[in-house]
């Protein structure tokens, strides 16, 4: 059997590449794949802690079906928002979107 | 070394790299393709964990819901397959310098972590339960949640059509999907 | 069961309001902009008074959701905010060809705040977190043909996102280390491991965010700056107020073991937060902007309050909270006139304002010093009983340096009405603007409310004995 | 109390009114209401002398004495009045004095504009001067003192459009102000140690070396000085500032730049001699410490010296009188300290106030005349007079009388009371006496030569139009010179004395010769030099060269005032201090929140507007709160 | 019976008032009538509180009212008065008055400027009726914001500059009171109605720890000392009394200065007297600085405003030398001063106001010979500027003598260093009043123009004769006001003299 850690290791793993993505992507849809990146991660957590410590509840399964679900809600907002963006803008470059600085 | 864990490892492995690939491809599309591959690994998984209906919502929700969003909004946003603008440098040293160690910190947290003994029931997934517990108002009943993550749905269908709709000349529109 | 009605009217009054609005929405199409808002705004009226019915404690479904006379009081401060609000952006909302769709997300945010306040579990807490902040991005983009409109969405849902992120890292640690996600078993299993602190972190830095405390601020003055005054005016007041509202509860009852750990951290947040929101505030020139470090500062010294980690603590927290709302709204409701009427929105324009719009001029002036903590407003009362709970706690350092920070507040919240009452537009000031119906009801509810919130002791000593410290 | 309050009416009544109702009948008011003011005082002396003796002593009757402002328990300020024979001699000689120059002024300042306010200032004047001598309390007299220099100040200043007549007024006051700041501490230090401020419960508590109040303020010392000294020095240099006593004198020359009646009352006869009163009033006290009396003696003899050579050497008549008047006040001061063992106590004492006495005639007598003639000629300088003589017969005759009772010649007043301060200094201090001597024949030069050069010199002049004044300054001239003439046959030992008992004096002919002599020589070397213009004077003032010239600019004395607070008040700490205010307190102020400000814009940055930056500080920010919470605060 | 909550009602009342009238007749009629009516009522509070004393009413406040206000903090609407504060208010109610008076022809926004005067007065009135801390700090941060505006608006010169400063450093001020109240509050012991207490006759029955009151002394002293121009804090004086409008100087440097003062007593020396003898050196040490300092600086100023504002520094360093001195006497001479010094300088601001506003510079290079043109100004002026260098038959002699034979009471030898350092400034006094005098109203008429100037109108006069009244009232009979002083510092003292004797 794989130890917990592991599968906790590979989790923050895939959660720092995303956070990596979000910090250094300037494309913003890929800024929102590193996000959809950082949010799976988390639920590889709450399904690993479920199913290894504490299987007698359903409360990380619960969780991960949610998370994802708003994963869901939030992409769909945030293409929208950066179609929108794309259209004043004529570019999803994260680094042309700075109008408003100090 | 179980057939369990080399296929653990294996999709470890690829669930990196894949996910490196997708935030580091100058190519949009790549990435896009790559992070459909990280999702996938991550619903393999989940069947790894014996979680099939967990990864059956990944494959459905993200892998037919999100990355198809994702794709068509490249190609709502995209000219051309031109390749991706290269991050600022300080800002990627930066980062990467803030990913390892915040990355290091976290592992060694985990691994130094002695988590509490574990319970001896076997997780019960089936999608009857799943499905029950999750209308349920009793005990482990998770309706309000379900009826909270409906509204929000709602409203963020409804946020979307507002501000993705493209001529304003339309006033009135089946908001209300 | 049986109270399940009364015990969460104030959710289910929002989602009646939502459905109704979705039905007219569909089903007509004749409505004219002015009808449909005083058909809204009396819904909320509506809405607002279900809070003082049957305030009674409460669990559902399954400890999920509960409820107490304090988290009623805390919900009807939201909205009596959002009424505000509705009222105060009238004069924009006229113009706008979505309005059901604005009230819409509007009111799934308010929802979402509410649920925030009344979870008693990890999963409904962050759901309705979530539920607060995705259709708020959406609000902030709502100015459509602005392209600082769609920027300021962008930003907010970027930030929000990373930071649920985070969150949820912290959540899935806690649930790690606990094993469950319900409020009343977690503080059982919270023994400040490192793990635990961690998770700690990423959990209050959730909160901060939401709350805009330094250095989770960054998205608050561009998104203040870009969104349309409503949007803005609901994200500094409601939407703060709300997480205020959480984190305090949270920390009070859930990270109550942590205490030890998250008190130096509050302490550091809120010198951070003031120091910094002042120091930024002092030059700005975009009257929204501006107002937007102003609220990071005011978090700040909220924070000040919420160290004293008592029934003090919580009173003068809500109390506070209460106060802003407003002060805040007072201001908001005189450059949403503006703003609406001109489509000026920096301190410049408002130079020779006092010879046009003289009553507005003074609504502003009282919130403003409502705000910078000066008597005879409500601010000042509120100002003082944050600090003497902060004092209670013996940290008189943190205490000074919040006092101080009161003057450098001063100043810039000086500078506007220096800008309103002394200083002569070179060309012409902004003409007299004609108040009408609602927004002159935003304008004297919240001067009232300035006036007599402080003087009159029944409000605070009414929150003071429904609330409780550690 | 009558006599104190008619004045003040009358510039209550003045001061409020006068502007509008009683501009034209001010100078009627103001002279009836001293008219009446010197009836009474001339009846409280007589009755106070005639009645006022109990076994042989006059004892000080106190009239009344209200609580004015108490500070702690015993030591507060009391308004009252004390009558003693001091007293009863000054309160007749101030109201005498002021109302001839209230009868002179009817005259004299006819044609002046402000008159309601001129004799308001001269009433209040009065006023104070009385108050001054009636006081019971230390503070009265003190307060008093404040309100005579102010009143001084105001009547200086009274010319406001000539800058010349502020300045002097500032000066006057800013002088005296100074001088009163050791009256002040002196004051303090009395207070504090006898734990009174009544005048006669301090000198009963002083007065005796050997009460428990002496010996606590024998002992205290600072600087190897005692307390006791130490507050006698300060209120001496109080005395000695209104007194014009070098080197505090340097305000008086230029007082002269008011109305010359006020010359007449304030810097000639009354309020110059406040010093020597005060000295007086406290002769018990000052007479326990011999140390003082030496220095008050030494610096009294100086004064008296400096301001005879200077004397000499001035040309404006106002400014020689005023030098005189320097000068018989450093008589009447080293007068006062004169009770060396081998004459009889108190000897002294009933000398320099006979000399007050007799001074306060002659020399007011000298500044009407003085008066008068400026009317006439328009000028102050010397060489604008000149053979007066015919032209104003009586002031010339009174200038006269004046001259010779002021050098001295018997058998007018002067001679009897500086007969008796020489005969006190001649038995006390030789070096004093001799230099009385020597002050006593450059007296009598400098007066006679003030005289020839302004009645004799020219050959006179009658064709041109204008006449001796009027009746109404004649008349004061007339009564002052009677007074002039009589006053030293005043039996005044009778009844001044240092502790009430008559005293037995005699003039003593031998000691009588030296200064008449030296006199009669000063008379005979300026009638010689100025009796006629002539060569001599200028050849004179050649050969004495620097002497003359550092007499003339009067030993350079105002030029170390005007360095000291030109150049070390105002430059050296006045405008440091402002310009550290601006520069350095107010810099600081103001840099705090500079440095706010420019700190803002350093970190603007922060806010850079890309929201990568942003989610990287985000992060920051969570990583420095972890390592915070879990390494830091472990 | 007195009602003392009719002081802080009056003003508030007539403020509102004012800003319901319509013409200007009808604000000025208003405004008149409401700051006349604080003058009666702070009469009759005299004479009240003579009666009370008369017929044997010893208690330490009269005339309490108390009434709970926010019961969880303990904070307690409560008021009271003993002598200091009857001096106090009816100092307040004179300045207000002849404010009034001496504003009337202002006509640039004149509802908001009658106003904010009258409601810069219920924030003086109610500071100085406080008996509950609270209160005290609310009232004292009411005053400042009024302040501001008065500057700002109806300023001259660097009005926004000196507007916000004076804003920003009295805002500091109440922020270090602030500080010190909050750690003085935890510091008390429980009462009956709450854990702490904020009641100021409550706090000062009890002891306050040493370490307590070691820490928060200099908060509160210093707090209020920026009010009251404490060295090295005192720069908004110049700029904020130069810029403001005359009455707006008047009330500034005659009742705002003496809030701070007045705080000092009350709050920090009563409150605190161990540490108010501890740092008594320090204290006297600022004051004596501020005394010269200001003095000098006052020495070099050129403009009249800035001359009295100047000179203001120095004669409030009498105050906080009177409070250090830490005698009965000097206590009682640091009240009188106060009030003296209130008098004395809204008088000299009224008369400087009075020039400035017919000869548009106050400058004093620019003035001159004004005492032929303008008669009744300009003596006015030479009285305010003699009382201001201590004449005696004027207040401010009384009150500076107190200060000075209260302050020679201690016998160390820099106890009387500063003493005879703080009487040697009446020497430079002398020097830069009689400068003023000497080149404002004296001397030759220097712009012919001038000539055709008016002198004061009956408004101005009043004013004038009032604030002389007062002035006059104690210059000549000081025992009342002493008499009325007495008995508040000997209630301050008894403290002061317990912590000396644990010591």
């Amino acid at each position: 059997m794989i130890p917990l850690s592991h599968i906790l290791v590979l989790s923050a793993a895939l959660f720092f590449i995303g956070m990596y993505g979000l910090f250094t992507r300037r494309n913003m849809i890929t800024m929102l794949m590193a996000v959809e990146l950082i949010l799976n991660s988390v639920n590889i957590n709450f399904v690993a802690f479920n199913k290894y410590l504490y299987p007698d509840k359903l409360d990380g399964i619960f969780f991960t079906l949610f998370v994802i679900t708003i994963a869901a809600a939030e992409a769909a907002v945030a293409i929208a928002i950066i179609i929108n963006l794309y259209r004043s803008h004529h570019s999803i470059d994260a680094e042309d979107a700075g109008e408003m600085k100090f | 070394m179980t057939a369990s864990q080399l296929v653990f490892y294996c999709l470890a492995t690829l669930l990196l790299v894949g996910a490196v690939l997708a935030v580091t491809s100058r190519k949009i599309f790549r990435s896009a393709i790559w992070l459909l591959f990280s999702l996938l690994c991550i619903a393999g998984l989940y069947f790894w964990m014996e979680l099939p209906f967990i990864a059956a919502v990944q494959i459905i929700v993200y892998v037919g819901g999100i990355v198809v969003l994702i794709i068509f909004s490249i190609f709502l946003t995209q000219q051309s397959g031109a390749d991706m603008l290269l991050p600022v440098r300080s800002r990627q040293l930066f980062s990467l310098l803030a990913v390892i160690t915040g990355f290091a910190f976290c592992a060694s947290l985990l691994y130094r972590t002695e988590w509490l003994p574990a319970g001896n029931s076997a997780l019960n997934t089936d999608v009857s339960v799943i499905g029950e517990q999750m209308l349920s108002t009793t005990h482990y009943g998770y309706v309000l949640p379900f009826e909270a993550v409906s509204m929000l749905l709602l409203a963020a269908m409804v946020g979307c059509i507002v501000i993705a709709m493209k001529t304003k000349p339309v006033k009135e529109n089946s908001a209300s999907t | 069961m049986n109270d399940f009605f009364l015990l969460a009217k104030q959710e289910l009054a929002l989602v009646l309001i939502i459905f109704l609005l979705l039905i007219i929405k569909v089903g007509s199409k004749e409505w004219e902009n002015p009808r449909v808002l005083g058909l809204i705004n009396l819904l909320l009226l509506l809405n607002f008074a279900t809070g003082f019915i049957y305030q009674q404690e409460g669990i559902l479904f399954n400890e999920m959701f509960h409820t107490s006379k304090l988290i009623i009081i805390e919900k009807n401060i939201l909205n009596a905010g959002t009424l505000i609000v509705s009222w105060l952006a009238f004069d924009w909302l006229k113009q706008q060809q979505h309005v059901i769709e604005f009230y819409v997300l509007l009111l799934t945010t308010l929802l979402g705040m509410q649920l925030m306040i009344s979870a008693g579990n990890l999963l409904m807490f962050y759901l309705s977190l979530e539920m607060a902040s995705i259709p708020l991005a959406a609000l902030a983009n709502f100015d459509l043909q602005k392209r600082q409109s769609a920027e300021a969405a962008m930003k907010f849902i970027i930030s929000s996102a990373f930071s649920s992120g985070l969150l949820l890292f912290g959540i899935s640690f806690i649930y790690g280390t606990t094993g469950t996600l319900v409020f009343t078993e977690l503080p059982q299993q919270l023994q400040s491991t490192p793990l635990q602190l961690f998770a700690l972190v990423l959990v209050m830095a959730g909160f901060a965010f939401k709350i805009s405390v330094v250095p989770f601020h960054l998205w608050t003055a561009d998104v203040y700056q870009g969104s349309p005054v409503a949007v803005t005016a609901y994200l500094s007041v409601v939407s703060k107020g709300a997480a205020v509202f959480a984190f305090i509860n949270v920390l009070y009852t859930v990270l109550q073991p942590l205490a030890a750990s998250w008190y130096p951290v509050i302490c550091v947040l809120s010198v951070a937060t003031m120091c910094i929101g002042n120091l930024f505030a002092l030059k700005q020139t975009n009257i929204k902007r501006l107002l937007a470090f102003s609220s990071i500062t005011q978090a700040g010294f909220i924070l000040v309050g919420i160290s004293g980690s008592s029934q003090t603590g919580m009173a003068t927290v809500l109390y506070f909270v209460l106060v802003y709302l407003f002060s805040n709204l007072g201001i908001f409701t005189v450059v949403a006139l503006v703003s609406a009427h001109t489509g000026k929105e920096e301190v410049a324009d408002y130079k020779g304002f006092y010879g046009t719009n003289p009553v507005l001029s003074w609504v502003m002036a009282l919130s403003i010093f409502s705000l910078a903590g000066i008597p005879p407003a409500a601010g000042f009362f509120g100002k003082f009983f944050l600090l003497m709970a902060g004092a209670g706690k013996g940290n008189y350092v943190l205490v000074v340096i919040a006092a101080l920070n009161m003057i450098v507040s001063l100043y810039y919240y000086l500078l506007v009405v220096k800008t309103v009452f002394i200083d002569k537009h070179a060309q012409a000031p902004v003409d007299a603007i004609k108040v009408k119906s609602y927004p002159a009801l935003a304008l004297i509810i919240c001067s009232a409310g300035v006036l007599t919130l402080g003087l009159a002791s029944q409000v605070y000593e009414y929150i003071f004995s429904i609330s409780q410290g550690m | 109390m009558p006599v104190l309050l008619l004045p003040l009416v009358s510039f209550v009544l003045l001061g409020i009114f006068g502007r509008r109702y009683l501009s034209a009948a001010a100078g009627s008011i103001a002279t009836l209401a001293m008219l009446l003011a010197t009836g009474l005082a001339i009846y409280c002396a007589y009755s106070y002398f005639d009645g006022g003796k109990t076994a042989g002593i006059y004892n000080a009757v106190i009239a009344f004495r209200y609580e004015w402002l108490p500070f702690s328990e015993g030591v507060s300020i009391q308004m009252g009045a004390i009558i003693d024979p001091i007293a009863a001699m000054m309160i007749v000689v101030v109201c005498f004095i002021s109302l001839m120059v209230h009868i002179l002024s009817l005259g004299y300042m006819k044609v002046e504009g402000r008159l309601h306010a001129y004799y308001a200032f001269l009433s209040l004047f009065t006023f104070s001067m009385l108050g001054l001598v009636l006081s019971t309390n230390i503070f009265q007299l003190y307060i008093f003192w404040e309100l005579v220099g102010v009143s001084s100040y105001l009547l200086i200043g009274f010319y406001f459009d000539k800058p010349a007549a502020v300045a002097a007024s500032k000066k006057a006051f800013i002088v005296t102000r100074f001088a009163d700041l050791g009256f002040l501490i002196g004051i303090l230090l009395l207070a504090f140690y006898t734990e009174t401020l009544d005048i006669p419960t301090l000198i009963e508590r002083l007065g005796n070396a050997n009460t428990a109040w002496s010996m606590a303020m024998a002992g205290a010392g600072f600087m190897g000085i005692s307390a006791l000294s130490w507050a006698l020095l300060l209120l001496f240099a109080g005395g000695a500032g209104k007194s014009a006593i070098f080197p505090l004198h340097i305000w008086l020359p230029d007082a002269m730049e008011g109305p010359t009646p006020v010359s007449a009352l304030i810097h000639a006869a009354t309020m110059v001699v406040a010093g020597v009163y005060m000295v007086a009033r406290f002769y018990p006290v000052f007479s326990m410490d011999a140390m003082v009396m030496d220095i008050i003696a030494f610096i009294g003899a100086a004064s008296a010296l400096i301001a005879a050579v200077i004397a000499c050497t001035q040309t404006d008549i106002k400014r020689v009188l005023a030098y005189s008047t320097m000068s018989q006040i450093g008589y009447m001061m080293f007068a006062l300290a004169m009770n060396g063992s081998n004459v009889e106590p108190g000897l002294g004492f009933t000398a320099g106030m006979f000399h007050l006495f007799t001074h306060a005639f002659f020399k007011s007598l000298l500044f009407l005349g003085a008066g008068a003639i400026i009317h006439l000629v328009h000028s102050n300088e010397l060489q604008a007079m000149g053979g007066l003589r015919k032209r104003m017969p009586l002031t010339h005759a009174a200038f006269f009388i004046a001259c010779l009772a002021i050098a001295g010649i018997p058998p007018l007043a002067g001679f009897f009371s500086k007969e008796e301060i020489l005969t006190a200094a001649f038995n006390a201090n030789r070096l004093v006496y001799a230099v009385g001597l020597l002050v006593s024949a450059l007296t009598a030069f400098y007066m006679f030569r003030l005289y020839f050069s302004i009645f004799w010199a020219k050959e006179p002049a009658l064709h041109e139009g204008h006449q001796e004044a009027g009746l109404l300054m004649k008349l004061p001239m007339v009564l002052l010179s009677i007074g002039a003439v009589i006053a030293g046959w005043a039996p005044f030992a009778r009844f001044v004395t240092a502790d009430g008992r008559p005293l037995q004096t005699h003039i003593d002919l031998l000691l009588a010769v030296p200064p008449v002599t030296l006199a009669v020589l000063g008379i005979g070397l300026a009638a010689m030099l100025y009796k006629k213009q002539n060569e001599w004077p200028a050849r004179l003032s050649a050969a004495m060269g620097s002497l003359y010239t550092a007499a003339y600019k009067k030993f350079y004395i105002d030029e170390i005032y005007l360095f000291v607070t030109k150049k070390i008040l105002f430059n050296a700490i006045g405008r440091p201090a402002a310009w550290i205010d601006r520069h350095v307190v107010d810099a600081a102020m103001n840099g705090l929140a500079h440095t706010t400000s420019a700190i803002a814009v350093r970190i603007r940055a922060l806010q850079s507007g890309k929201i990568q930056n942003y989610t990287l500080y985000f992060f920051g920010g969570v990583a420095i709160l972890t390592v915070l919470l879990l390494f830091v605060w472990k | 019976m007195m009602s003392l909550s009719l002081l802080i009602l009056l003003p508030v009342l007539t403020a509102l008032a004012v800003l319901c009238c319509r013409s200007l007749q009808q604000i000025r009629a208003v405004a008149l009538t409401g700051a006349s009516l604080q003058w009666l009522s702070s009469i009759v509070l005299l004479l009240a509180y003579w009666k009370e004393r008369a017929a044997g009413n010893q208690d330490a406040m009269l005339f309490r009212e108390g009434y709970v206000w926010f019961a969880s903090f303990n904070i307690n609407y409560h008021v009271g008065v003993d002598g200091m504060a009857v001096a106090m208010v009816l100092l307040t109610s004179f300045v207000v008055l002849a404010g009034v008076l001496v504003s009337w022809h202002t006509d640039y926004r004149p509802k908001e400027f009658f106003f904010l005067l009258l409601f810069l007065s219920a924030g003086a009135y109610g500071f100085f009726i406080s008996l509950d801390l609270f209160m005290l700090f609310f009232f004292l941060e009411l005053a400042v914001i009024p302040k501001f505006l008065l500057i700002g608006i109806w300023g001259s010169g660097n009005k926004e500059y000196s507007a916000m400063k004076l804003a920003l450093m009295l805002m500091a001020g109440s922020a270090l009171v602030f500080t010190g109240l909050a750690g003085l509050y935890f510091a008390t012991a429980a009462t009956g109605r709450g854990p702490h207490s904020f009641d100021l006759m409550d706090i000062a029955q009890m002891q306050i720890p040493l370490q307590a009151q070691l820490l928060f002394f200099p908060f509160v002293f210093t707090g209020f000392g920026i009010f009251s121009a404490l060295f090295p804090f005192h720069t908004w004086v110049p700029d904020g009394h130069s810029s403001a409008p005359t009455a707006a100087s008047m009330f500034l440097a005659g009742i705002s200065m003496k809030l701070g003062g007045y705080g000092c007593i009350r709050v920090a020396t009563y409150l605190m007297p161990d540490a108010a003898v501890a740092y008594a050196p320090y204290i006297i040490v600022l004051a004596t600085i501020a005394i010269i300092y200001g003095a000098f600086a006052t020495m070099m100023q050129t403009d009249l405003k800035y001359i009295n504002a100047y000179s203001s520094v120095s004669h409030c360093g009498f105050v906080l030398l009177g409070i250090g001195m830490l005698t009965n006497t000097a206590i009682n001479g640091a009240v009188m001063q106060m009030i003296s010094h209130g008098l004395m300088t809204a008088l000299f601001f009224a008369a400087i106001g009075m020039l400035y506003q017919r000869t548009h510079t106050r400058m004093l290079d620019k003035l001159g010979g004004l005492l032929k043109i303008t008669p009744f100004i300009s003596t006015v002026f030479v009285i305010a500027g003699l009382c201001s260098l201590g004449l005696p038959g004027l207040s401010g002699f009384v009150a500076e003598m107190t200060v000075f034979m209260g302050a020679w009471q201690n016998s160390g030898h820099w106890y009387r260093l500063a003493t005879i350092l703080a009487c040697a400034s009446i020497v430079v006094t002398a020097v830069y009043i009689l400068r003023a005098v000497a080149q404002t109203v004296l001397g030759p008429v220097t712009d012919p123009s001038y000539t055709r100037l008016n002198d004061a109108a009956w408004n101005e006069k009043m004013a004038a004769v009032l604030l002389l009244a007062g002035i006059l009232a104690i210059g000549i009979i000081p025992f009342w006001l002493q008499q009325l002083i007495a008995p508040g510092a000997d209630i301050i003292m008894q403290q002061v003299s317990k912590a000396i004797s644990i010591k």
